[in-house]
Order: structure tokens, then C-alpha cells, then sequence
């Protein structure tokens, strides 16, 4: 586990910080959020072409950089603290990791130079009502009509698929039933007792299929969500065509891989931002005065900070160890993914909470941009499975390793 | 649950049991009855319908407005008809009767669809008429007490200021003496249902060379004077329950001054003061157990045993505010003084919160993430960001530890190096 | 709810307070906690006689007092206060509970007058190896062999077992196999998802046996306790003599309201041992003096004893939802008991535990009392249900009464 | 899971994986290996067959001697191969590599049954021994350092005091020059292992006229000294590892003085800046999710989904400590200082200990209030009775907060009353 950070990724940190104050101020974040598309296009375009990074993890055959997850990390981390508007997540991240992780060249090559160039947004579309991030939750189905393969039903919590140019739907290709398998309480996003992450549950597999953001039958809609720099969508696909991407029903690996990806990714995120408000609590500690002292001199808000600053450290190790599984060892990435997702999700959760109370009134306000960060650690906690799911995940997956 | 009669009324059991016959007639007369209106149902059930579960209301301006009115109509249409002020003296348009008397209306009233209450009406009925009622002038009760007591005119807060927070005391809007009255700059913050009010009662500091609680004085003051500006502010959960005031050289006629130049601090802790003795207030502000055990059976969640264990603390806290009433109740009928217990409240009330908070998220998951249309689930959201404000909001939870810790534990205060200095003195 | 305390409860607190501190002071509990009986067979008579507590609950004519749980409960604030080191609990309230709950005037009129008058000390036998305590979890068994009612098995946790005079065992009659037919974690104290407390399990049922301290075939053996001041003992049963309390079978009410009143008295317990360990920490802070200042400055420590304080309340007002409920409105006395063991086992941890930590060093010393509250808190917490146990069946019983 | 190179030595890759491989065949030699011995097994695994979860021993005397005994005699079995001292300077009788070689060495011997860590062997090695290194005459040098360094001496810490716990530098034994010594009267406290030990490092007051910092010198003292009285404190787990120690008249010659007069503090604080490189010393100490993962699974708790949660909060937590150290490793490898780091190693390490205690109640429940005696179950109220302790050893949580919020986020320091008084008016 090598955790020494490199000279490169220091000055890739330092480059992307700087690009950020400059391109994604407040200000900026502020305005994007009311706007419907909730993105900056111009500056979308800069991030892959003057920065480099929408194609970090792109192949350098396929015109990205050839970097690895590690660099991303950093990126990730970086836009958690300035709750950067953009789809990086799912077209950088998320997209980019499934194309990569599915068996077909083809759609690489189709796809990848189009993502790394920022002309192409893309995104994952896996959950549905039943509000599931893994294979036995979809319930959508894909038919082949001996002209190509038709998609009918509902997807949510699509990250940025109101205007995302490419979808990579999963979809149910056997005679299966969806959903159902299950035992236990299946239709919960917390902890399912009864079904894994890994099980695919359905009598028929789930493949994953490319559809066009403009493809005929496919309607759109945006959900309101709890953190406006963070668009998502709802997908009704009535007999929409797509492109069957690797082998038909075989999926389910990839659909895992993927939540354990955006695990990962979630917590660079989420150490980014409670970086961020560990700084703003710590500032406004040392500046407020009440009673005639510096607020942070009392010790109820002096061992606050100190709290946020014990959860961040968790947070970084956490992060290091899902970055390291990632980029080297595949084979602990599910555990290491857990382990990310829970313990960032609480460090940032409390951050963002705490990160209030020190703020007192100012930060319960709409204009504070403490609420923000409250926002995006809330919606970041429950998105592809909340703590709870992940610490059952976690034991699972230690079981089936080594037997307790 | 009936509360104990205190000792110097020994026939009050039986005068007791005919109020509350009495009561529940007039009630059962003029609201509807809440049995049968599902466990979903909030204040009004029947007619609002309505699945609210935020802690901070996000009403438009008509709307807010609609309910003041109603809640001070009821208000009202109580008095008139001899179940409100129960325990004001007669000369102040009360009927004069005991505090058990008003937990009994009160414990009546619950069972049936009546208004809400709202902070507004609160605020001038039980705080700010009583404070006029003790430390008034004879004009100012003449005035304004029946007026407030009444409702009919409402009075807000002005006391937070951007700088003076968990200190408020430190507070530092001006006021210069000007002839037979007074200029005041400033501005004021964290000020309910200012843009709703007629009047409001502010703290001015008129002298800024004696230690800060010794330069205070309290006003009254009429909020179409020139000069004040009412500014919502809107709070990280959406609507705006708060608002900023400016005050430029707003001029004050010392008739309206409440208490003597220079007690203000005290006048306030009397407001205060009657803030933790009306309990109760709490009791339908946010969502919990009556919203959330149903909503963890329509989604298929009430069999999974975290959820369970998050509804029980749920349940458990609030059945315990419950008790902690009743408890409270029965100690002011024996005559045992309030103090402290008040930040006991808030501090279990604001955890209260919290716990349902967490419930909330285990049982919808990322149906808090973004909307999927089921019903009574993205609404939580307005729960989740509303209950960080009542940590803040009516003295922060670290001000009520520190009045716990020193009121009703006797621990030593802190050094203060605001003590015994001007306030001009102080470092801000 | 009359919550108000009366003046002569208020007295029997103050009597029950200075009796204990002439006749239990720390000096003595630590005499006592070495001793092989574990308790004073002389306080004990006084306890009977000079104070007529141990017959609080024993109705007038069987030479008790006739007073309600409500005196109850301020007797064992008390002794919780003091860490009395007497079989209270067992003989004066779970086997006194017992007695009168069941229907046998026999049984009343053999046994209670020797309760009342301090003579007998008696406890109930309940949970087994199976670490249950509720009729399903009991594998002992009796048969009836034309002359008597004989017992086999094994009983553990059971209070004052090693020294009382009369056992109230619980055994299975019928022809069943035990334990078993609770599904799901049936052998656990937590939260068995499987089977709940009021339910008898087994095909045959579970009844209720007077048995001798010296009746033959009956070894018992002392637990090592983590609790010095509480003992408990394994009973074997080996064809051991016992007289049937009520009818055959009809036992699992009995049961389940001594379980009931065993958290309602736990909860006492714990609330007048919270409020002592609140005092000792208070008055610490106070006098304790380190950088200069009595450490009650430091908002640190003043915060924290503010936080005991105000979970002390908690439990005040469990106890008083739990004795209200014990007193007069049993249909919510389930709901009520797990209410109050669940919030009092809380506060009394916590305040314990907390006491410990503003103590610092000292605190942690055997010499010092706090560790007896640690014990003590701990231990009570974990018998008769632990909170995850008591919350699952809260939810139980208000789903059961009212769906939720 | 390698640690990177410091930059300074290019080839240094090569030399280090010789290195771990030579180490590698050296442990197989001397020592068991731990594959296949099972998750229960602790240090020392296969021979130990020991269940231990306690956080404080409770060794009766003679069982503590002879694993102070072992602990030593492996330490310079490792010396003695050049696997010992391995970043000391060669003239201190060290090997003179870079820490990268310690952590390849420890984290090869991680896989082999060796004895465990003892506090006592690790402050006479890791703490005191630099500490003389750094400060020490060239007579003490001669005199005790490779004794220390090869614990075939051992030295305890007499610091803490019982008027003095966070706040050490109040402490208030005596010191008073006589001739060419000083004479020593005071009580410490909190002293690990002084019974088993032939020499303590003792802090001292040589003048309370200046403020408490500036008046404190440290001494080496042999522990049979006449007026050293060594009483073992009961902590309540049971066990003794700490010690009361008395000093009454204690003569200590002057050449025994470690420092300058009056630099006691600072050289304490080198001392303590030792403790806080010193990592991986906590594991092995309580249970964690090695013992109860298996424990669950033998009494049928493992499918309890509150028992899962409860233990994957101990494996997080458990794992996350592995990943900080390799974390600080990396960063001492490039050069980063280490600072305030440690305070928040052991706030993470206490916590764990207390999640291992919350999954442990989950686990066990009653088993832990009486011994039934399943093997392995009862075991955990030596842990649950433990944990407290660090909570407050080795500088409180408060203090350990106080630090990372002054040093690590650079808050304000608070009033300090004490601050530039002398040590004799501070009020105590």
C-alpha cells in the first residue's frame, strides 16, 4: 500500500484547486444551481481540454491521459470542496469506469474518445422505484425485436441524465420476474438482510445497453433533489433502442464494480468537503467574538474542531485504502469500498453538521454556504446505499473472503 | 392523566372535573373532533389534510399571513368564551383561575382539529403581554396588554443582532436620548414573524461605558415608525421564518420605553423567562413517530430491525417529552420553582429532533436524495434541514449546557473577560 | 399520570436515604462485595422490620405494608444510590411480583408473611443457558411422578440464587422440546428478530415452582459477576421436589410481567445510581483544581456534567412513565418497561461512564467508587433484556396494540 | 504493502527488499509462524493458546516478571542478530538504516508468534533510552544507555503526580540541593512497571518561585535508592500495572541529573515527543474483531444484523488504524513532521477500544454481567473494564483535543490563569 503522495499528484492537486477558485467560486456555484441545466458547458470543456481531467482514467489509445484512479481521487477530492456543478461523477467516473470494466472494445472505442474530449456526457442509469443499487433491483427489461434491442421501463437517481448525451442503462434481458428473489426487506436502500449487492437475484441476467440521450421513446424528467449542485434524473424508456454493450446478461459484475466504484469516488468527494468546512468552521472560530474572546477559545467549540478534524483524518485513511483497492488490489476493492463509503460518509455528515453549530445563526442561513456542504454530505450518505447498507455489505464480503 | 390539584384549593378537584366537562363541550362545539383522523394526521387533520413535517414553516407571504389570522382567531373565539388567559387576573382580562386549569384546557384542546400554534401569536400572547402586564407602565398596559393578550395586534422580538448571538448581551444597537424620546441605529436579526407584526420590543443600548447588562434599556416600538426596514431572511431549509430589521435613526417617544433606562437586560430575562414556562410549544413542529411508523409500512421498511431500533428512540424520546411535562406540570402545582429545567427541555426537545432526523434517513434512504414522487417521503427533507436551526435557534445547545451546568449544578462559571468593563471596552 | 410526589413518599425517601447511610456506606458495600453470602442477614431484618420496606409491596394481610410499586421504586432509587448490597430486589420485588400475580392464595398465604417479615429471601428462576428471559427460552422441565412435581435442569442469572430460601423456578410441563420454535436469533439477548417475550414458544407450557433452598437434588453454584454487589447463581436441578404455583401451563403471564417489573425496578435502580454518580462528578468538578481552576470551569467537564444531568432527567421520566404504568395502567406496562429500560440503561452508562472521565485517574483506581457504578450500570444494562432487545419489543407491543 | 522509499537513497529499493527477505528467513529460524494458528490467536498465538482481551494486564507478579523477562530477552535476541535498533547510530551500538528498515522489519514479524509489546521494556528502549541519547552526560551515556537500549536495565517514568494529571508541569515534588545532590520528597503516581524496574526517570520541582514550566528538573534514580517506596495501584479492572511510588528524602547525586536545571520540562517533553513516533504500539492491546467475529459465529450472533453493524464499525475502525500508520509512515518517510498526528492516533485508538466494547455487549449481553462459562465470553469484562482507562492514560481525551485544536488547526489558546505565575501562587 504505497500512501506517499507524489510530487506529480501534488502539482495535479494544486492545478485543479486553483482552476476551480478560479472557474467554480461560489458565485458560480450559486448560479449554476438555479439554472436547468445546472452546468457550465464552457467550463466543462476547459476541465477536459486546458486541465486534462474528464479523460484522467480514459487510455491514452482512446485519447485520455492513461492515469489511474489514484489521480482521480485527487480531482474528486478537490471538487467536493468547491461543490463544483458538473457531471464529473458520472461521465468521468462512473460512465468512464464501466466502459472500462465491460468486455467490448468497440464500445471503447466508440465512446471513450468522446467522453476524454468533454464532448460527450454520459452517465449510469441502474436504480429504480426500488430504490437499489445492484443487479437484483432492476426490474427494467431489454428485448431483442431481431432488429436490436428495445428498453422499456423506469430509471432514477440518474446522476446528470436530464442532459447526459449517452446512458448506459441496465436492464433485464432474460424471462425473469425483476425484482423479487430477494428474502428479507428487499425494497430498502439500507441494509437489504436479505439480498447482496453481488447477488444477481433474477432468473434472467442484467446487461448493460448504450442509449442516446435523444433516442426516440426515451422521456426525461428531472427529480427534485436535496442538493442542487447535484442534478439527477428520472428515465421512463418506452421501447427505446440501445446498443447491448459485452455479453448479454452478464452485467452483474460490472453493475457491482460500479457501486463500488462510486463508493470510492463519493468519499474522495466527501473528504474534500469536510476538508472544506473543517477550514470554514476553524476560520470562523478564530474570528467570531462573543463574550469578548475569540470563539474558538472556548473549549465546546475548540474540541469540536478538534472532532471534525479526528473525523477527517478517518476520512483520509478511509479514502486511502479505497483509492489503494481501487488502482491495485481489485480483489479488497468491495471491502475497501464499504469501509470508504461509511466512515467518509460519517466524517462528512458530522463535518457539515458541526460545521453549522459553530457557525451558530449566520450558518443556518439560505446565503451561508454552510448548507450547501449539509446538503451534498446528506445526499452523499444515502446515494448508492447509505452506512448501514455498507456495514452489512462489509461483513458479507468479509464472510464470504475468510469465513469471520 | 389528570394533574395534581395544588394544596390551597382543596375543593378544586371537583371544580376541576366540571371545567374540563365544560371545556370539552365548548370544544367538541366549535372544532372538530381529531378521533378517527388516522395516525398520520397533524394539528387541524381533518381540514388541513395537509403531511407537514418540517421543522421551519415555507409558507408563501399570504399563506403565513392566512394562519396568524386563524391562529389569532381562535385565539380569540377561546378568550370570548371564557377558555383563554385562564390564569390572568380578572382586571387584565382573564378569568383568573390556576394553572391546572390551563394544562387542562390544554390536555382537552389536543383532542380535537384546532389551529396550530405560531410562534407570532406565542410570542405576544405569552411573552410579551405578560412582560408588559409585570414591568409596564399604566398607559402602556392600557394601551397594548388587552391588545396582545388578545391578539389583535402582534408584537415580535428584536433582541439577536448579527454580533451579539449566544451574547446577547453584547448587543449594540444605539440609542441616543433626543428631547422626550430617543434615536436608535442598529440592526436587528433572527426577529419571527417581524414582517407580520405591528409592534415590536427592542433592545437598545443607551449606555456604552457601564459593563454590558448594566447599558441596556427595552422599547416598544411600532414598526411603521421611519426608519425600520424589515428584511426576510430565508434559512437553509427554503421559507423565510426569520428576518433581518434596520433601524436608522428610528425615533423611539420615551413613553414607550418598558422598565427603567438601563434595566433592559433584566426586562428581557423576564421575556425570557416566559419562554421556558409555556411549554408545550414544541409539540407539532417537525415530523416524527405519528409520520414516521407509517410512512416505514408503506415502504416495506418497519420490518427491518435498524429501522426499528431508530423508530423505538424516536418513540421513546417523544414519549418521555410527554412525561417530562406532565412531570413539570405537577412540580408548578407544588409549587416548585421553574428555572433551569426549561434548557432541560430544549436540549431533549432539539435531541428529539435529531432522532427523527435519523429515523428518517434509515427508513427513506435516498428517497431523501431526490424526489420520486411517493408521498410523504422528500418532504422529510424539509425536516432533515430544519432541525440543525433548533440546535441554534432559542439559545444554542452549548448557552443551555452552561445554564445547566452552572443554574442547576452550581459548577463555577467561566473566567469572563467581559466583566466589569465597559462595554465599549470589550473586544467585539 | 399523577406524577406529583406526595409528602409521605417524599419521607419514605428520606428515611429509606439515612438508613442506608448508617447501615450501607461505601466501607460496607466494600466488606460486603468480599463476603461469601454477599449481604447483611442483620440489615436485611432491619430492613423488614425497622424500616418495613422489604414488605412494601406484601399486602396488608399478609403482614406487608400494602403500598404500590410507586414506594418501590423510590426504595430501590435509594439503594441504586447506595449500591446496597441485599437480595431487594429479588425477594421484595421480583418474587413478591411474582406471588401476587399468579393465582394461587396458597402460595400467598404460605410464603409472604416470611418475605414481609424478613425471614425469607426469595428470587425467581428464569433464564437458562439459552440466555433468554422469557417462557420460550426455558428447557427445564418438570414431571409429575404421582407424588410431586420434580424439576431437571439448568437455571443461570438467577438473583440472591446461592443463599435464598425459596426459589420460584420456571419450567416447561408439557412434553416439549424447550427451546426452538423461535425462529430467527433465538439464542441471543439482543434483539432476537425471531421470537418475542410473550411468546411461550414451545408445544407444552411453561409453569411457575416453589423450591427450597435445601431441597434435595437441587447444587447450586455461585457466577462470577461483573457486579461484586449483585450476586447471581447457576442452579442444576436433578429430580429435585417442587410445589406447582398456579395452574399447569399457565405461567407465560407471569412471566412476562416479571420481566416487565424487573426493567421498571432495574430502571429505578439506575436512576438513583446516575443521580449519585452525577453528584460525585459535580462535586469533583467543583474542588478538583488542575492549570489553576476547579476543572468545573473548563467547559469540557461543565458541559459533560450538564449532558449527565440532562440524561438523568431522561430517566427520571421513564422511571415515572414506568411506575405509572406498574401502578395503574397495565395495559401499557410493557410498552412503559421497555421504555424505561432502554432510556434509564442509557443514562445510567453514560453517567457512569462519564464520571469516570472527569475524575481522570483516580476515577479509574479500584479504590475509588466509580468503578462499582461502572459495574453496576453495565451490568444492569445487560440482564433482563438488553436495550436493543427492549426497543425491538417497544415496536412489538405498539404495532401488537394499535398497528403503528 | 511496501513503504516508500525516503528520497536519499536511490538504491535504497534494492537494499530494503534484501533486507526484508533476510529478515523474513531470520524470524522463520527463530520464531513460530502465525498462518494457520487461527483468528483467535493473539501474539504469541501458537504457544500462548492465551484468549487475552484485557487492555490492562492482570498478571499476579511473578507471571508479569516472566513476560517482562521474555519481551526483553527477544528484544536483544533481535538486537544481537542486527535486527534490533536498527535507525540507532552505530556507535550507540545501533545498525544506523532509515525507518523504512523498522517498519519492513515489524511489519515481517507481524506474521510470526513473537512475544508481545510490554510498556515497560517500550518506554526503557523507545522513550528513555533517546531521551538520553539526546540530552544525556557522556556518563550517563556510558553508563546506561546500551544497558536501556538492550533493556537489560529497565526505567520507568515518574512523572504523573496526584495533583497533577493534565495538568503535569503543576506537579509538586520537591527537590532541594544538598552538597553535590539533591534531595528528593514527593508521591508519583500512575508509574507503569516501576515495580519491575531498576531505574526511574523523575520529574522534580527545583524552584517554585518561577512559573510552573520553568521550575522542573529531571533525574535518572535508581529505584533501590533509601526512601523509594514502590505500592501497586489497583485500577478497576483489577491487575496493578501502575504503581504509586513515594519518595521520601531520596538523595540523588547530582551527576544523575538528566538536563540542565530547571529544563525538566523540555526534557520531558522530548520524552513524550518519543511516545508519540512510537506507533503500532497499541495493537494486541483489548479485543477487537479478531476475537469477537469468531465469538459471534460460536454463539449464534453473527446473524444478528445490530451484531453486524456493530462489528463492521470495529473492523473499520480496526483497519483504518493500519491504514493511518502506513499513512504516517509514508509521511515520516518523505519527511513531513510529525506534530499533533499522535493525538489523533490515540483519540482514533480509544474510540476503538470503545466500539470493541459496544460490539462485545451486542455479542455477549448478559454473558458479560455473570460467567456462565463459555469459553471466551466472560473474558470481555476485563476489556469492557479496561477501555475507561485510556480514555484518560496517556493524556485525556480533553487534552489530547486541546492539542490538535491549538497545534493542528491553530485555534486560540484559552485564559490561562496559571500563565506566568510562579508555580508556589497558582492556586491547586
Amino acid at each position: 500500500m504505497d500512501l506517499a503522495s507524489s510530487e506529480e499528484r501534488e502539482q495535479l492537486r494544486h492545478a485543479v484547486r486553483a482552476f476551480l477558485a478560479e472557474h467554480s467560486p461560489q458565485t458560480e456555484v450559486r448560479r449554476l444551481m438555479e439554472t436547468p441545466e445546472g452546468f457550465d458547458r464552457e467550463v466543462w470543456s476547459r476541465l477536459a481540454d486546458e486541465l486534462g481531467v474528464v479523460g484522467l482514467l480514459v487510455p491514452e489509445e482512446y485519447g485520455g491521459a492513461g492515469a489511474g484512479v489514484g489521480e482521480v481521487g485527487i480531482v474528486l477530492e478537490e471538487m467536493g470542496r468547491a461543490l463544483l456543478c458538473a457531471p464529473y461523477l458520472s461521465t468521468a467516473v462512473l460512465a468512464t469506469g464501466v466502459l472500462l470494466h465491460l468486455d467490448d472494445e468497440a464500445a471503447r472505442t466508440d465512446y471513450l474518445p468522446g467522453i476524454a474530449a468533454g464532448h460527450t456526457v454520459a452517465t449510469v442509469a441502474l436504480a429504480e422505484e426500488s430504490v437499489r443499487w445492484d443487479a437484483a433491483g432492476v426490474a427494467a427489461t431489454a428485448t431483442h425485436d431481431g432488429s436490436g434491442w428495445r428498453l422499456r421501463g423506469t430509471k432514477m437517481f440518474v446522476l446528470d441524465g436530464l442532459h447526459a448525451d449517452l446512458l448506459l442503462v441496465a436492464a433485464r434481458t432474460g424471462t425473469g420476474t425483476g425484482t423479487g428473489t430477494g428474502t428479507g426487506t428487499g425494497t430498502g436502500t439500507g441494509t437489504g438482510t436479505g439480498t447482496g449487492d453481488d447477488d444477481d437475484g433474477g432468473d434472467g441476467g442484467v446487461s448493460l445497453f448504450a442509449v442516446e440521450g435523444t433516442a426516440p421513446g426515451l422521456r426525461r424528467s428531472a427529480m427534485r433533489t436535496l442538493d442542487p449542485t447535484r442534478r439527477q434524473a428520472r428515465l421512463d424508456l418506452d421501447d427505446v433502442p440501445g446498443r447491448l454493450l459485452g455479453a448479454p446478461g452478464g452485467a452483474q459484475p460490472t453493475l457491482a464494480y460500479l457501486v463500488h466504484l462510486a463508493a470510492v469516488a463519493l468519499a474522495c468527494e466527501q473528504t474534500g468537503g469536510a476538508a472544506h468546512v473543517l477550514d470554514m468552521a476553524v476560520g470562523y472560530a478564530k474570528t467570531r467574538v462573543q463574550f469578548g474572546r475569540p470563539i474558538g477559545q472556548f473549549q465546546a467549540i475548540k474540541h469540536r474542531c478538534a472532532e471534525i478534524a479526528l473525523e477527517l483524518d478517518a476520512a483520509r485513511s478511509a479514502v486511502a485504502y479505497g483509492l489503494w483497492a481501487a488502482q491495485e488490489h481489485e480483489v479488497e476493492l468491495a471491502v475497501a469500498a464499504s469501509v470508504a463509503k461509511v466512515r467518509c460518509s460519517e466524517a462528512f455528515a458530522f463535518a457539515a453538521a458541526e460545521n453549522i453549530q459553530v457557525h451558530g445563526g449566520i450558518g443556518f442561513t439560505w446565503e451561508h454556504p454552510a448548507h450547501l456542504y449539509f446538503r451534498r454530505a446528506t445526499s452523499s450518505e444515502l446515494m448508492f446505499g447509505d452506512p448501514a447498507h455498507h456495514r452489512e455489505q462489509l461483513i458479507r464480503h468479509l464472510t464470504v473472503e475468510a469465513g469471520p | 392523566m389528570g394533574v395534581r390539584q395544588s394544596d390551597g384549593d382543596p375543593d378544586g378537584a371537583q371544580d376541576l372535573e366540571a371545567f374540563r366537562r365544560r371545556a370539552r363541550s365548548w370544544l367538541a362545539e366549535h372544532a372538530p373532533s381529531r378521533e378517527g383522523l388516522g395516525p398520520g394526521a397533524g394539528a387541524e387533520g381533518a381540514q388541513g389534510a395537509s403531511y407537514d413535517v418540517s421543522v421551519f414553516h415555507d409558507l408563501s407571504f399570504d399563506d403565513e399571513k392566512a394562519l396568524i389570522e386563524r391562529v389569532a382567531g381562535w385565539h380569540r373565539q377561546k378568550i370570548d368564551a371564557g377558555f383563554g388567559a385562564l390564569d390572568w387576573p380578572r382586571e387584565d382580562g382573564g378569568v383568573g383561575l390556576g394553572p391546572e386549569f390551563v394544562e387542562a384546557f390544554a390536555a382537552e384542546e389536543t383532542r380535537f382539529a384546532v389551529p396550530p400554534a405560531h410562534e407570532l401569536v406565542s410570542v405576544t400572547v405569552h411573552l410579551i403581554a405578560p412582560t408588559i402586564g409585570l414591568v409596564g407602565t399604566p398607559e402602556q398596559r392600557d394601551r397594548l396588554l388587552r391588545t396582545f393578550l388578545r391578539a389583535e395586534r402582534l408584537c415580535c422580538q428584536l433582541f439577536s443582532e448579527p454580533g451579539a448571538g449566544s451574547d446577547l448581551a453584547a448587543l449594540g444597537t444605539r440609542a441616543v436620548r433626543d428631547g422626550d424620546g430617543w434615536v436608535v441605529n442598529g440592526q436587528k436579526v433572527w426577529s419571527s414573524g417581524a414582517q407580520f407584526a405591528a409592534w415590536g420590543m427592542v433592545l437598545v443600548r443607551t449606555d456604552p461605558d457601564v459593563p454590558k447588562h448594566a447599558g441596556i434599556t427595552a422599547f416598544l416600538l411600532p414598526l411603521d415608525t421611519p426608519g425600520v426596514t424589515v428584511r426576510p431572511l430565508r434559512q437553509m431549509s427554503g421559507g423565510t421564518s426569520f428576518n433581518e430589521v434596520f433601524l436608522d435613526d428610528v425615533r423611539i417617544p420615551d413613553s414607550l420605553r418598558l422598565g427603567a433606562v438601563g434595566a433592559g437586560w433584566k426586562v428581557a430575562l423576564t421575556t425570557l423567562g416566559f419562554e421556558r414556562e409555556a411549554t408545550g410549544g414544541h409539540s407539532g413542529v417537525g415530523g416524527g413517530w405519528r409520520q414516521l411508523a407509517p410512512l416505514a409500512c408503506a415502504l416495506g421498511r418497519f420490518d427491518d430491525p435498524l429501522v426499528r431500533q431508530k423508530l423505538a428512540d424516536v418513540y421513546i424520546s417523544e414519549r418521555l417529552a410527554e412525561v417530562a411535562s406532565l412531570r413539570e406540570a405537577a412540580g408548578r402545582a407544588s409549587g416548585r420553582p421553574g428555572g433551569p429545567e426549561g434548557s432541560l427541555r430544549k436540549l431533549h426537545w432539539v435531541r428529539s429532533l435529531a432522532l427523527a432526523s435519523v429515523a428518517a434517513e434509515a427508513v427513506l434512504g435516498a428517497r431523501l436524495v431526490a424526489d420520486t414522487g411517493e408521498w410523504g417521503t422528500f418532504a422529510w427533507t424539509a425536516h432533515i434541514l430544519g432541525a440543525p436551526g433548533y440546535r441554534i435557534a432559542g439559545g444554542s445547545d452549548e448557552i443551555q449546557r452552561t445554564i445547566i451546568a452552572e443554574r442547576l449544578l452550581g459548577l463555577p462559571s467561566e473566567e469572563r473577560v467581559d466583566r466589569n468593563r465597559p462595554w465599549r471596552e470589550i473586544p467585539r
